[in-house]
């Protein structure tokens, strides 16, 4: 288990590569990231907000709660803070575990509790002005397919 | 005392990133009603709750969370992560 | 759309890195990576076999039918043959798209099909000898989800 | 004249990889019976047809499918990739 909340740029690739090296007896590995999109080159720069100290808590709360949940062998969260461009990623988490169902169902659960229970916002600037980013219902809504005590196994890897 | 935090829009309304606060509040609720008599800016950043979350010590709750033993309040907009 | 069928391994970094930076307007990417599992050092050996030929026709065209069904600004899938060893990559999947629902939804789509319908075979020697590996039910079951013709929208990114 | 080929277990238990075949055979169900009478291993590798799987002309097909203009015939066990 490891959580990152920083500033700089991280190198995706150089980070699926040492996450995938140190996930012993893994047989599957999910990765998400998200990237700022470029909005038809409409989009000049993403500000993220967050809430030092409870943004650390946060994460790793949603990671324990994944790692209690299905049986993985790894999992990591970065997200960044800070101005951030087109292109640029923001964040991605990974999910280690000897089965493909549980790498999958975890990477998802993480990515919704990450939009909707942790401390960031983000603020768009593009041609038309500068906007806070709204939270979207189907985000919240998203959410509610976690809320059994434990997910029904699927296919194995 | 308390401290009280502002994050993203409400942060950006109020035009203070924190508050040190002495309340007699013994819930999130009544130190909003509060926190809306300081100045309209206040009350326009509380006018709407549908669009307000608060974290008590850093931890997500509800308005009706009581505030006793509290040391750190913050209110936000929904979180939009990832 | 891009696929490689290869013996050689794949530096899954350089990978991602190298799909993400190709798949303009993407808010979201997921890649999948399946790894010889070590089986507690009891795995010596996977060897995999596949139909030249074929392999790319079924790739490709699971590939065609991922794109056909969700909005994706990029795919990729490269799959080893040959001897590997634990620990090694066997193949990966990458998706990229505008929201995180269809990027994940696409690459469980691929998985899905490239375990049951790509002319793949895998044999494991190990401390107990050299086995075929058996198809799992789950994974012929696996495919059932995805029998409607279009799958409902999940939460958007 | 048709090439038939086996993958896997079934290339091991038949001991080719693949075979020229001069048929008559109009449907795949039709072949394997003629496969059936080359060898005891071929017996032996279509013992169980649950466990076979065909492909014509590199597509995966039923044993009820027919074989007119077919150059290629692929026989093997379940597909076990990713």
């Amino acid at each position: 288990m490891s959580v990152r909340v920083q500033s700089e740029p991280f190198d995706m690739g150089a980070e699926v590569a040492a996450f995938s090296d140190t996930t012993a007896g893994a047989g599957a590995v999910v990765t998400f990231s998200g990237l700022v999109r470029d909005e038809g080159g409409m989009m000049q720069t993403m500000e993220i907000e967050h809430y030092p100290g409870m943004t650390e808590k946060a994460l790793t709360a949603i990671e324990s709660e994944a790692n209690a949940r299905w049986g993985l062998t790894g999992t990591l969260i970065i997200h960044r803070y800070g101005t951030l461009s087109p292109g640029e990623q923001i964040m991605m988490v990974a999910t280690a575990a000897r089965h493909r169902a549980d790498a999958f169902a975890a990477a998802a659960f993480l990515m919704d509790y990450l939009k909707s229970r942790a401390p960031f916002w983000k603020k768009e600037t593009g041609a038309k002005g500068t906007t806070w980013v709204d939270a979207k219902d189907e985000d919240e809504a998203a959410l509610d397919r976690w809320s059994d005590q434990r997910e029904g196994r699927g296919p194995e890897s | 005392m308390i401290e009280v935090l502002y994050f993203a829009w409400l942060r950006e309304r109020i035009g203070e990133r924190s508050e040190q606060i002495e309340t007699q509040a013994t819930t999130v609720a009544d130190l909003v009603e509060e926190l809306r008599g300081r100045s309209e800016a206040h009350a326009l950043a509380f006018s709407d709750m549908a669009s307000v979350r608060v974290a008590l010590d850093q931890e997500l709750t509800g308005m009706d969370a009581p505030l006793s033993g509290v040391r750190e309040v913050a209110f936000f907009p929904p979180m939009t992560g990832g």
